[in-house]
C-alpha cells in the first residue's frame, strides 16, 4: 500500500513537472509581458530591462524555469508581480477557503441532492417518480450555472430580498451561489447514482439477498447501496476539486472572492508566478483527489485492498 | 480581458470633466465657504492637536442652532437629515489589482486602491472642474515660466504626527521617477524627468527642489502652463515609511501612514479593505462619511436595485438592456446622472515611409476617411452613448472646437470624392489595394460593431478589403505602438488631466504612434509653452486642426456613460455643477476624491424600487 | 473435399434471418430510442439551419436597427429583437455555426489524437502505454477550465483559439476510452485468433481493434459536443468567447442573463437552444452507443 | 522421442511465468507459474487430449506452444524448428501451419467483420488466395464445417453459438494448417451442440489428416476423442499416456481422482458407485506447495512427497507419470 | 399432498425484440424429501421456472403470466410481497450458479450467513453470528470463526459455494432450489459439493430441486428428472425410468450425445442437429419439431401435451410409443 502511494506520488510529481513546463512555456511564448501593464505609452527599454532584472526575467528561459522549479520545490511559488506584499502561496491560502467553500458546498449539495434523487428513482425504477426525477436530472443538467445564478439572483435576491444579490458577508451570502452552482450538477449525480444503483440491483448477490429472505430496505441499504457506493465515490470525489476550480463563473455572477477571479486577472496581466502557481496548485489538488479516491476505493472495496496486500 | 484597462479607464472617467472652457486659475479658489471655515479653525490651533479636538467640541456645544446630525471623528458635523454614523460608509468594489494605488507614488503594480483617501494631492478639482490647492496654499510661476513655487500648508501632518514638508515631496517624486512608476509620463514635463525615468540621469537631477521646508519648486523643460492641473497627480509619500518599513508599507494597515483624511485599517488581499477617518488629518478635504469599504461586490442592475452596490455605470458597453431598464423605472431615472465624455476613439494609420504603402500617401488616407459616414454610424451603434468626434478633444472639454473641425475635409463624408482620391492614387475601385489588418484594442460589442461598419463602408464605397484584428491590450500595445507593425489601428485615449495638452501631447513625434511629423510637433510644442492662456488655446486649436488635416488619424467618437447612485446620497459634491453635470463624491480622482461633501440620508425616496 | 462435405453437412443451420445486416440492425435499435431520434433530427435540422441561415432569413445577424430594439416576439420577428434591434431568430440561427464548428472541430481533433494515442498505448502496451498513460494522467489532473481560459486569453479570443484550447483537453476522453478498449480487446480471443493467423499488427489494429471502439467513440464524440457548447457559453459569459457581432448562444445568454425578467425572449430562446442542443447530443450519443453495440459480450 | 516426422511438435521444459506487480517500480518479484517445466511431444495425426482443472495452466500451455504467449524458457520444436528462437516475421509466416480454436465462440469472432471476410483475410495476408479464388475457398470452408455458404456476408451476431464455433473452426482451417490447438472448444456450448462440434472436429481430423492438441476439462469428451491424454496439475504435467491406459490404469492419484469425480450418466451405476472424493481445494499457482504439488490433496501422501518433486517417468510403454508411489 | 405443486407456470419477458415466453406452461409436483433434477439446454426456462417460485424474476421486463405454485398449500404466485418474506430463506432457499457474483463482494461472508439467520428469525445478532459459524462448520468451511470476517474473493470457488449453501440451509428450509450450483466448479470440487448437498438433504430431510445441464450429474443427484425444452417440460419421471426408457426424442438425443464411459471412441456421437429455437418466434406445433428426426405432420400442427406413461413417467410427444426407441437407445456403459 505504501509502495503504491509512493508510486502514485511519483506519477503526480511527473504530471506536475510536465504541466509546469507546459504552462511556463505557454505563458512565455505569447505576445506581451507584464511590463506593458495598462501603459498607453511603451516604457523605455531601460525600464523594461530594469523590470526584467528585478523579477529575473532577463535570464534564459530554461534558467528561469529551473529557478522557479527550485523554489517551487520548497513550496515557494514566488511573489505575484501585481501584489508585492504577499506570496503566491499565501494568496492561495487566503483565497482558497472562499473557492473551496463555494465549490465544496455546491458539490456537497449536488451530491446530497443527486444521490437522494438517484436512489429514489432507482428504487422506484420505471414509475412516474423515476420519470419525473429523470426528467429533472436531464433538464437541470443543461442549464449553465451562471444562468441559474441570474435566475435565482432575480427571484430570491432582487425581487424577494431573502438573500443578497452577491458579495461576501456571511452564510446568507453563500446560499444563492451554492444553489446555483450545485443544482445543475445534481442532475448528473442523480443519473449516475441511478445507474450505479440499478447496476447493483440487477446483480446476482441482490437476488441472493432476496432469496434468503432479506426485506427490500435491507437489500437496498446493506447490499445495493454498499456496492453502488464504490463507483459513486470514485466519481463524486473528484467533483470537489473540479467544482472548486470551476467556481469562477459563480464568483463572477455573485461577486465573490475566490481564486478563479484572480486566475483570470493574472492571465490578463501576464502575472507569471500567479498563473503558474494557481495552475499548479489546482493540478496538485486534483491529482491528490484522484489519489485519495483510489486509496479510498481500496479501503471501501475489500477486493482491491486484499489484492494490494497479496501482491 | 480588459480588466487592467477598464479599471484605469474608470479611474480616469471619474475625473469627469464638464463642458465649456474653464480657465485654469493662477490662484487658489475656495470650494465651499464651509470648508474654508474649517480650514481657518485648524490653522489657528495647529500647534497642539488636543486643542483642536477641544475647540471642535466647543464649536459643537456652542452652536446648536441649526438642527444637525452626528459629528464624525474629524469633527465634521453631518447635516440634520443624515443617517447615523454607522451607515455613513462608501462601498466600492475591491480593486482588481489594476484599480488605484496603495499610495499614489507607489511603484509599478503596487496598486490596490482607487481613491485619494489616504494621500494628499498637490491640487484638486472642484465640481466645476476648477483647480484648487489642496496640499499647497498657493502657487507662483517664475517670470520665464520655467519653474513654479508651491507654498505648502504648514499645518499638514502625516497620520503618525510627523509634519509634511517639501522634502517629502522631493523624495516622493524622485522615487516615482526612478522606480519604474508606470504612469511616470505624467511628470515628463518636469525638467530631466524623461532622462531620470530612463535611468540616464540620477534621481537628484530631477527638476524638483525644496526651497525651504514649505516651499516646493518644480522646474519644467519648457514653460508648462498646465502644471497646476497636472498637480492633481502629485501626491506626497512619507519618506520615513519607506525607510522604516520598505516598499510595501502602503499595503499593511499596521504600517500605513496616511497624509489624507482616511487611513487604511484593514487590508486583506482579494477579500476586502477598509479605510477609516484619520483623526490626525489637518487638511481641507473633510468628508462626512466615516468609512470606505472595498469588498467583493456583485455586478449589474439587480444588485444595484437590491441595494447591494452603491453605484453603477451604464454606457454603450453595458450588458444589453440596462438603459431601457433605467428608463422604464421612475426612481432609477431620478438616480441616473449623465457624465461628460472623457475619451476619444480614433483610427490611426501607419504612415512610416515604405512600411505599409500606400498608407504613407495622404490622399489614400483621406480617401479612407472620407468614405466613413461617422455621424450616422455613431448614432446608430452607440445610441446616444457617444458623441461623434471631429478632433481628439471630446465634446465639452476645454478648447473644444468640434464645430470648426467638422468642416475639415477628412471629416466630410463624400464617398464619390473618396473614390476619386483613391483612383488618383492608383487604385481605381480599390483594385490592387493591399489587404490590411485593422488592429483593434480590446473591442467591446459596440466598438466592434463600429469597426465592422467602417470595414463595410470601405468595402462598399472604395472596394477595398480591410481585415479586423481584435486584440488584447498587451498584444496591441506591443504590435501597434512598440513594434509599429499594425498598418491600421483603432484605439482609445482618455484624459489624464484637465487640459488640452493631455490629449494633444500623445501625438508628438517620438511618442507612441507610427507617424512622424516633426513640423507639427515643433508647432505644438511652441504653442503649448505659451503662458497666456488665450493665446495658447488659440494656437492649440490650430494644432488640432493640423492634426486632423494630417490624416494620420481619423477621430471617430467620444463615448460617455450614465452613473447611477441612490437618491438618498446627498451633499454639496453630488449637486449639479455649472454645466449641469453631477459627479459621485465630487467626481473622482483629482476632483476631491476622498468622498468629501456627500452623505447618506433617509432612503425613503427609494421605496418601491424593487 | 467438397463432395464429402455436402454429404456430411445436412446440419446447415438456419441462421435466423431476422437482421438484414449490422447497420440495419443498428438503425432498427436506434429508431426505437425516441430521444436518439429526436437528437438525430435536431442535429440534422440545426446543421441545415446553420448552413442555410443566409437563405432562411431576410435579416442579417449584424445589421443594427435601433428603432425596433428589444421587441418581443412578433410575426416579423418570431423571437423578437435584441438591444440593437437585430432579429433574434436570425442571430440564433447564425449562432448555430460557432456551436457546431466548435463542437465538431474540437471533438474531431480530440478523436483523432485520442484514438491514435489510445490505440498505440492499448495495443502496443509496454513503454508506449506507459507514456500514454502518463500523458492521460497529466491531462486529467489539469484544471482544464483554467487551461482553456488561459489559452483563450493569452492567444486572444477567437473561434480558432477556442477550438485549439478545447482540443487540448478534449482528446483525453477518447484516448482513455480507446486505450481501455484496446487493452481489453487485445485480450479477446478474436484478436488472439488474428495473431494466431499471422495477421500483421497494423492490420489487427485497423480491422479488429478499432472497429470495436466505434460505438464508444461515437458516443464520446456526441457527448463531448455538449461540453464544448457549455465551454463556449461559459467563455462567452466571461467575454472570451466568439467575437461580436458574430453571435453565439452563450454570449446572447450572458448578455441577456441579468435582464431575463424584462426581456424574457432575449433569454429564453438562447437558453432553450443550449438546453435542446445538449439534450439532443446526449440523446444522440446514448442512442448511437446502444444501437452500435452489436456485441454485448465485450 | 525425437524422430523426424513422427512427431509434429516437441515441447521441452516449457515454462511460462506471469509476473505479479509488486514493489515501488512495479517490478515483478513473485510469479504465477502457469506452466512450470513441461515436456511432451505430439505425433503427427494424433489427437492428444489435455485435461486439468481450471487454473492449472492448460490454456496457457496451448497459447505458449503456439507462441501467442512467449514462453519464459524452454523450447518448442514444430516440424523440427524451434519456435522460441524465431522472430516475429518468421513466426508469422509459420502460422499457416498451426492454428487454434477458442473456447468462447462469442468472443473469438470479430463482431464487426462479416464471416466471409474473416475467412478471406488470413488467406490474403499470407498470399494463399485472393479475390474470387479466396471467395470460393471461403465457401468451401463453410461447407466443410457444415454451414450454408449463403450466409457468407453475415455478421457473427446473426449466428448461434454452435454455428459460431463452426466458423471459428473454418477460420482455423483457412490456412491449411497441420496442427491445431483446440482450447476448450466445446465447454461453452449446449449439450446438444457439443456432440455436433466433437463430431465435426473428429471428421475434419480424419479427413484432413490434422493433429490436435485437444484441451478440455470435460473428461468424457477427451476420453472420447483422444488417442493419448495428458493430465496437468498446477502447471505440471503429472501423467501422460494412451487413452485406454489413462482411463483404466491411471497411475497418478490425481488422474484417478479425476475419473472418480466424473459423474456417469447412468443412475443405476451412480447409485451403486461410492465416489471417493478428493478433499480440499486447488492451491494457488502463485504459491504452489513444495515437493509434489498434489501432496496437499493426495490420499496417499507420504513424507517424501512434501520434500521432493517427483519426476515424470515412463512406467509403461508410452505411459509416463510423476508420482513417488510409482518409483522404480 | 405434495410439498410443491406447480401448475401451468408461465413466465414472460417483454424485450425490445418481442415477447419471450421463457416458461410456457410448466407443471410438476415435488414430494417432501424428494430430489428433482431439471435438465435442459441454456435458455430452455429451467432457471426461470425455479426463480419464479420465489418470485425472483426481475419485473419488468419479466412477469409471471399465469399458473400456480402451491407450497404447503399456499399459492406462492399469489402471495403478497410481505408474505413472501416468510417463505424466502425460511421455507424455500436457493443457491445459484456463480458463487462469485452471487455473494455480496463487500460484505464479509460470515455476516452474509448471519444475515440470512437474523432476518428470518428473531435472534440477536450475536446469536446469529454464533449460529452462522456453526452452519459454516456444518458445510465444511474450515476454521469458520477465523474466516468469518473474510470476503468472498478470498475464498476459492468451492468454498464460496459452501458459503452459499450455508446461507441456504441456515434456516433449515423445506425446499432447496439449486440452480446449476456446480457448473462453475471443477470436477473434483463438483463432487465435493454434490456430496455435501446430498448429505445435508439427508440430514435435514429437505426436498431439493437441482437444475443442471449435465446428464451425468443429474444421474448422480436426482431421484426424479424433468427434461425441459423451449420453456416446456418434454419429459418427467423417475430417473432410472427416464434414463433407461426415454420417451421423448429430445431426451433420447441428449442421452445419445453424451459419450458413455469407455466405449465408442473414434465413433461419431449421435447428436441432435440444429440449435435450440429462438424463444421469441417459436416454431409452430411442437417446439422440438425442426430438430426432430421423427417429425411428422401432426408435430407441425399442434403442441403436444404431457401424457402419463405410468409410474409417474410423463412425456409430451405426438409420436409416443411410435418411435423406433430401440434404434436410439443409449448404449449403456459397461
Amino acid at each position: 500500500m505504501l509502495a503504491y502511494i509512493l508510486r502514485r506520488f511519483l506519477g503526480i510529481a511527473l504530471t506536475l513537472l510536465l504541466l509546469s513546463i507546459f504552462t511556463f512555456v505557454l505563458s512565455r511564448t505569447v505576445p506581451g509581458g507584464p511590463w506593458l501593464q495598462g501603459v498607453e505609452i511603451p516604457q523605455s527599454p531601460q525600464q523594461v530591462a530594469a523590470f526584467k532584472a528585478k523579477y529575473g526575467l532577463d535570464k534564459p528561459l530554461w534558467q528561469q524555469y529551473l529557478v522557479w522549479l527550485r523554489n517551487a520545490l520548497t513550496l515557494d511559488l514566488g511573489v505575484p508581480f501585481s501584489m508585492p506584499e504577499i506570496t503566491v502561496s499565501r494568496l492561495i491560502g487566503r483565497l482558497l477557503p472562499y473557492s473551496a467553500l463555494v465549490g465544496g458546498l455546491a458539490a456537497t449539495l449536488a451530491i446530497a441532492l443527486g444521490v437522494a434523487l438517484g436512489i429514489a428513482s432507482a428504487a422506484r425504477a420505471n414509475t412516474w417518480l423515476d420519470n419525473v426525477i429523470t426528467l429533472y436530472a436531464v433538464f437541470i443538467g443543461t442549464i449553465p450555472s451562471f444562468v441559474m445564478g441570474f435566475v435565482l439572483a432575480y427571484f430570491l435576491a432582487a425581487k424577494l430580498g431573502w438573500f443578497p444579490t452577491g458579495g461576501w458577508g456571511g452564510p446568507r451570502h453563500l446560499v444563492l451561489p451554492v444553489i446555483a452552482y450545485g443544482l445543475p450538477v445534481s442532475g448528473g449525480v442523480a443519473r449516475w447514482t441511478r445507474q450505479c444503483m440499478l447496476e447493483a440491483m440487477g446483480s446476482d448477490y441482490v437476488r441472493t439477498a432476496y432469496a434468503k429472505g432479506v426485506r427490500e430496505l435491507g437489500v437496498m441499504t446493506r447490499h445495493v447501496l454498499r456496492n453502488a457506493l464504490i463507483p459513486m465515490i470514485t466519481n463524486f470525489l473528484p467533483l470537489f476539486p473540479g467544482m472548486m476550480t470551476g467556481s469562477i463563473f459563480i464568483e463572477s455572477v455573485f461577486g465573490l472572492p475566490g481564486l478563479g477571479k484572480y486566475f483570470v486577472m493574472s492571465s490578463t496581466n501576464r502575472d507569471y508566478p500567479m498563473v503558474l502557481g494557481i495552475t499548479m496548485f489546482w493540478a496538485l489538488l486534483i491529482a491528490c483527489t484522484y489519489l485519495v479516491t483510489d486509496i479510498l476505493y481500496g479501503i471501501i472495496d475489500p477486493r482491491v485492498r486484499i489484492a494490494e496486500k497479496a501482491a | 480581458m480588459a480588466r487592467k484597462k477598464v479599471a484605469r479607464r474608470r479611474f480616469l472617467q471619474l475625473t469627469g470633466m464638464a463642458a465649456a472652457g474653464a480657465v485654469i486659475g493662477g490662484c487658489a479658489q475656495a470650494a465651499t465657504p464651509q470648508v474654508v471655515k474649517e480650514t481657518v479653525e485648524v490653522v489657528v490651533t495647529k500647534e497642539v492637536e488636543k486643542v483642536v479636538t477641544k475647540e471642535v467640541e466647543k464649536v459643537v456645544e456652542v452652536t446648536p442652532a441649526p438642527p444637525t446630525g452626528p459629528t464624525n471623528a474629524l469633527g465634521v458635523t453631518l447635516p440634520a437629515d443624515a443617517l447615523p454614523l454607522e451607515k455613513q460608509y462608501v462601498l466600492e468594489p475591491i480593486g482588481e489589482v489594476g484599480g488605484g494605488y496603495g499610495h499614489i507614488m507607489e511603484s509599478l503594480y503596487n496598486r490596490a486602491f482607487e481613491h485619494f483617501g489616504g494621500t494628499e494631492p498637490l491640487t484638486s478639482l472642484d465640481i466645476n472642474l476648477q483647480v484648487y490647492p489642496v496640499a499647497c496654499e498657493s502657487w507662483q510661476v517664475s517670470e520665464d515660466g520655467l519653474y513654479w513655487d508651491f507654498k505648502l500648508r504648514k499645518e499638514l501632518v502625516f497620520s503618525d504626527g510627523k509634519p509634511i514638508t517639501a522634502h517629502d515631496w522631493v523624495f516622493t517624486l524622485r522615487r516615482a521617477m526612478s522606480s519604474g512608476y508606470d504612469f511616470g509620463w505624467f511628470y515628463f514635463d518636469i525638467k530631466n524627468a524623461v532622462k531620470v525615468y530612463n535611468g540616464e540621469l540620477p534621481p537628484e537631477e530631477l527638476g524638483i527642489e525644496a526651497v525651504d521646508d514649505y516651499t516646493l519648486r518644480i522646474y519644467t523643460e519648457k514653460p508648462t502652463p498646465y502644471l497646476p492641473a497636472l498637480g492633481v497627480w502629485f501626491a506626497v509619500a512619507p519618506k520615513h515609511a519607506y525607510e522604516q518599513y520598505g516598499e510595501n508599507w502602503a499595503l499593511d494597515p499596521q504600517k500605513y501612514i496616511s497624509s489624507g483624511p482616511f487611513i487604511l485599517t484593514k487590508f486583506e488581499r482579494g477579500v476586502g479593505h477598509k479605510w477609516e477617518l484619520n483623526p490626525n488629518y489637518k487638511g481641507i478635504r473633510r468628508p462626512y462619511i466615516v468609512e470606505i469599504r472595498e469588498e467583493n461586490l456583485p455586478k449589474g442592475l439587480p444588485a444595484y436595485i437590491a441595494g447591494d452596490i452603491q453605484r453603477i455605470s451604464i454606457d454603450a458597453n453595458s450588458p444589453a438592456g440596462e438603459r431601457a431598464l433605467v428608463n422604464a423605472n421612475p426612481i432609477l431615472r431620478t438616480e441616473s446622472h449623465p457624465q461628460p465624455p472623457t475619451n476619444t476613439d480614433y483610427i490611426g494609420f501607419n504612415t512610416l515611409p515604405g512600411k505599409f504603402p500606400p498608407l504613407d500617401n495622404p490622399d489614400v488616407r483621406l480617401a479612407l476617411c472620407k468614405a466613413i459616414d461617422k455621424e450616422t454610424l455613431v448614432s446608430e451603434i452607440f445610441q446616444g452613448f457617444a458623441e461623434p468626434a471631429w478632433g481628439i478633444l471630446p465634446k465639452g472639454f476645454p478648447n473644444y472646437i468640434g464645430e470648426q473641425l467638422k468642416e475639415l475635409d477628412p471629416n466630410v463624408y463624400d464617398p464619390e470624392a473618396a473614390r476619386q482620391l483613391l483612383a488618383k492614387a492608383g487604385y481605381p475601385d480599390g483594385k490592387g489595394f493591399p489587404v490590411f489588418e485593422m488592429w483593434i484594442r480590446q473591442p467591446d460589442a459596440s466598438r466592434m460593431a463600429l469597426c465592422e461598419a467602417i470595414q463595410a463602408r470601405w468595402k462598399e464605397n472604395l472596394g477595398i478589403t480591410v481585415e479586423l484584428r481584435p486584440s488584447d491590450f498587451q498584444s496591441f500595445t506591443d504590435t501597434a505602438f512598440k513594434q509599429k507593425n499594425a498598418p491600421i489601428y483603432f484605439v482609445n485615449y482618455s484624459l489624464d488631466y484637465y487640459d488640452p495638452a493631455t490629449f494633444l501631447n500623445i501625438f508628438r513625434t517620438g511618442g507612441r504612434h507610427p507617424h512622424e511629423d516633426p513640423e507639427w510637433t515643433a508647432f505644438y510644442d511652441e504653442a503649448n509653452a505659451i503662458m497666456d492662456p488665450e493665446k495658447r488655446f488659440a494656437l492649440l486649436q490650430e494644432a488640432e486642426k493640423r492634426l486632423v488635416l494630417s490624416v494620420a488619424y481619423y477621430f471617430v467618437e467620444s463615448p460617455f456613460g450614465i452613473m447611477l447612485w441612490p437618491c438618498n446620497l446627498k451633499g454639496e459634491t453630488v449637486q449639479p455643477n455649472k454645466d449641469g453635470y453631477q459627479f459621485y463624491g465630487g467626481g473622482g480622482v483629482g476632483c476631491m476624491h476622498a468622498y468629501e461633501g456627500m452623505y447618506w440620508a433617509d432612503p425613503a425616496c427609494r421605496a418601491g424600487l424593487r | 473435399m467438397s463432395t464429402a462435405v455436402s454429404a456430411a453437412a445436412p446440419a446447415v443451420a438456419q441462421a435466423q434471418p431476422r437482421y438484414a445486416g449490422i447497420l440495419a440492425g443498428a438503425w432498427r435499435r436506434f429508431r426505437r430510442n425516441k430521444l436518439a431520434l429526436f437528437g438525430l433530427g435536431y442535429v440534422v435540422f440545426i446543421s441545415f439551419v446553420a448552413v442555410a441561415a443566409p437563405y432562411l432569413t431576410p435579416y442579417t445577424y449584424d445589421k443594427i436597427n435601433p428603432s425596433i430594439a428589444l421587441q418581443g416576439p412578433s410575426w416579423s420577428h418570431p423571437m423578437g429583437t435584441d438591444i440593437l434591434g437585430r432579429d433574434m431568430l436570425t442571430r440564433i440561427m447564425y449562432a448555430a455555426r460557432p456551436m457546431l464548428i466548435v463542437g465538431f472541430a474540437t471533438q474531431l481533433a480530440g478523436l483523432a489524437i485520442g484514438t491514435t494515442l489510445g490505440v498505440l498505448g492499448g495495443y502496443l502496451g509496454g513503454a508506449v502505454d506507459w507514456a500514454v498513460s502518463r500523458l492521460v494522467e497529466l491531462f486529467s489532473a489539469l484544471p482544464w477550465y483554467l487551461i482553456v481560459l488561459y489559452m483563450v486569453m493569452v492567444l486572444s479570443p477567437s473561434l480558432k483559439n477556442l477550438i485549439l484550447a478545447l482540443t487540448i483537453t478534449s482528446w483525453v476522453n477518447s484516448c482513455r476510452v480507446v486505450r481501455g478498449l484496446s487493452f481489453s480487446i487485445r485480450k479477446l480471443d478474436y484478436v488472439e485468433a488474428a495473431r494466431a493467423l499471422g495477421i500483421p499488427g497494423w492490420r489487427i489494429v485497423i480491422y479488429h481493434v478499432l472497429p470495436q471502439a466505434i460505438p464508444l467513440l461515437l458516443w464520446t464524440f456526441a457527448s463531448g459536443i455538449p461540453t464544448a457548447v457549455f465551454a463556449e457559453a461559459g467563455l462567452s459569459f466571461l467575454g472570451m468567447g466568439v467575437r461580436p457581432p458574430q453571435p453565439s448562444w452563450g454570449q446572447m445568454l450572458a448578455d441577456a442573463g441579468n435582464y431575463w425578467m424584462y426581456w424574457p425572449h432575449m433569454f429564453v430562446f438562447p437558453s432553450a437552444m443550449i438546453t435542446l442542443s445538449v439534450l439532443a447530443f446526449q440523446g444522440l450519443a446514448d442512442g448511437l452507443r446502444e444501437a452500435m453495440d452489436v456485441n454485448v459480450n465485450i | 522421442m525425437d524422430t523426424n516426422g513422427a512427431y509434429i511438435l516437441r515441447v521441452e521444459d516449457l515454462k511460462k511465468y506471469f509476473p505479479l506487480r509488486r514493489g515501488l517500480l512495479g517490478r515483478g518479484i513473485a510469479h504465477v507459474k502457469a506452466v512450470d517445466g513441461i515436456s511432451f511431444a505430439v505425433r503427427r495425426g494424433e489427437i492428444l487430449g489435455w485435461v486439468g482443472e481450471s487454473g492449472c495452466g492448460k490454456s496457457t500451455l496451448g497459447r505458449t506452444v503456439l507462441q501467442l504467449e512467449r514462453p519464459t524458457s524452454g523450447k518448442v520444436f514444430f516440424d523440427g524448428q524451434d519456435l522460441t528462437q524465431l522472430g516475429g516475421e518468421q513466426l508469422r509466416r509459420l502460422r499457416t501451419k498451426m492454428q487454434i480454436i477458442f473456447q468462447n465462440p462469442y468472443s473469438s469472432l470479430n463482431p464487426r467483420m462479416p464471416i466471409g471476410r474473416a475467412l478471406i483475410e488470413p488467406m490474403v495476408v499470407h498470399g494463399i488466395a485472393r479475390g474470387k479464388q479466396a471467395q470460393e475457398r471461403a465457401i468451401e470452408l463453410l461447407q466443410l464445417v457444415g454451414l450454408n455458404p449463403y450466409f457468407i456476408n453475415r455478421f457473427p451476431s446473426e449466428f448461434s453459438g454452435g454455428q459460431r464455433q463452426r466458423i471459428g473452426i473454418a477460420r482455423a482451417l483457412a490456412l491449411n494448417p497441420s496442427f491445431i490447438v483446440c482450447d476448450e472448444p466445446i465447454s461453452s456450448l449446449d449439450v446438444s451442440i457439443q456432440a455436433q462440434i466433437i463430431n465435426l472436429l473428429q471428421r475434419l481430423q480424419q479427413q484432413l489428416g490434422l493433429t490436435y492438441l485437444f484441451i478440455s476439462h470435460d473428461l468424457r469428451m477427451v476420453q472420447h476423442i483422444s488417442d493419448r491424454i495428458g493430465v496437468m496439475y498446477l502447471g505440471k504435467l503429472v501423467e501422460i499416456g494412451p487413452t485406454e491406459e489413462m482411463v483404466h490404469h491411471a497411475l497418478h492419484p490425481y488422474t484417478q481422482a479425476l475419473w472418480e469425480a466424473v459423474p456417469i450418466p447412468d443412475p443405476e451405476v451412480e447409485e451403486k458407485r461410492q465416489v471417493a472424493i478428493l478433499e480440499g481445494d486447488v492451491p494457488t499457482a502463485a504459491n504452489p506447495p513444495s515437493g509434489c504439488r498434489f501432496h496437499t490433496r493426495c490420499p496417499y501422501v507420504m513424507p517424501v512427497c512434501r520434500e521432493e518433486e517427483p519426476a515424470l517417468v515412463e512406467l509403461a510403454p508410452g505411459h509416463f507419470a510423476a508420482c513417488h508411489l510409482h518409483k522404480r | 399432498m405434495p410439498l410443491l405443486q406447480v401448475e401451468d407456470l408461465r413466465v414472460h419477458f417483454r424485450t425490445k425484440d418481442g415477447l419471450v415466453r421463457a416458461v410456457n406452461g410448466v407443471s410438476y409436483e415435488l414430494e417432501e424429501g424428494d430430489i428433482l433434477g431439471i435438465v435442459g439446454e441454456s435458455g430452455c426456462g429451467k432457471s426461470v421456472s425455479a426463480l419464479a417460485l420465489l418470485r425472483l424474476i426481475p419485473e419488468p421486463p419479466g412477469e409471471i403470466a399465469g399458473g400456480h405454485a402451491y407450497f404447503e398449500g399456499q399459492d406462492l404466485l399469489a402471495l403478497k410481497r410481505k408474505e413472501l418474506y416468510g417463505i424466502r430463506g425460511r421455507k424455500i432457499a436457493m443457491i445459484f450458479q456463480d458463487p462469485m457474483t452471487s455473494l455480496n463482494p463487500v460484505m464479509p461472508i460470515g455476516e452474509q450467513v448471519a444475515e440470512a439467520i437474523w432476518v428470518n428469525s428473531s435472534v440477536s445478532r450475536r446469536e446469529a453470528r454464533r449460529r452462522a459459524i456453526e452452519v459454516l462448520a456444518q458445510v465444511g468451511v474450515p476454521a469458520p470463526a477465523e474466516r468469518y470476517k473474510d470476503y468472498p474473493h478470498q475464498f476459492s470457488g468451492g468454498m464460496r459455494q459452501r458459503v452459499m449453501i450455508a446461507m441456504a440451509i441456515s434456516c433449515q428450509p423445506r425446499l432447496l432450489i439449486a440452480d446449476e450450483p456446480t457448473t462453475a466448479l471443477d470436477v473434483t470440487i463438483q463432487a465435493q459439493i454434490v456430496e455435501l448437498v446430498k448429505r445435508l438433504q439427508r440430514e435435514l430431510g429437505m426436498a431439493v430441486i437441482w437444475i443442471t445441464h449435465d446428464l451425468g450429474l443429474v444421474a448422480r443427484v436426482a431421484r426424479r428428472i424433468c427434461v425441459m425444452y423451449a420453456g416446456r417440460i418434454v419429459e418427467i419421471g423417475p430417473i432410472k425410468e427416464v434414463f433407461s426408457r426415454p420417451q421423448h426424442p429430445y431426451t433420447l438425443g441428449l442421452l445419445a450425445s453424451v459419450p458413455r464411459g469407455r466405449t465408442g471412441r473414434r465413433q461419431p456421437l449421435r447428436h441432435i442437429e440444429g440449435a435450440p429455437p429462438d424463444m421469441i418466434s417459436l416454431p409452430p406445433g411442437c417446439a422440438f419439431q425442426p430438430r426432430c428426426q421423427f417429425c411428422a405432420e401432426e408435430c407441425l400442427q399442434e403442441e403436444p401435451s404431457l401424457v402419463a406413461l405410468g409410474d409417474g413417467h410423463l412425456a409430451a410427444c405426438h409420436r409416443l410409443g411410435r418411435l423406433p426407441v430401440e434404434a436410439l437407445a443409449p448404449k449403456v456403459a459397461s
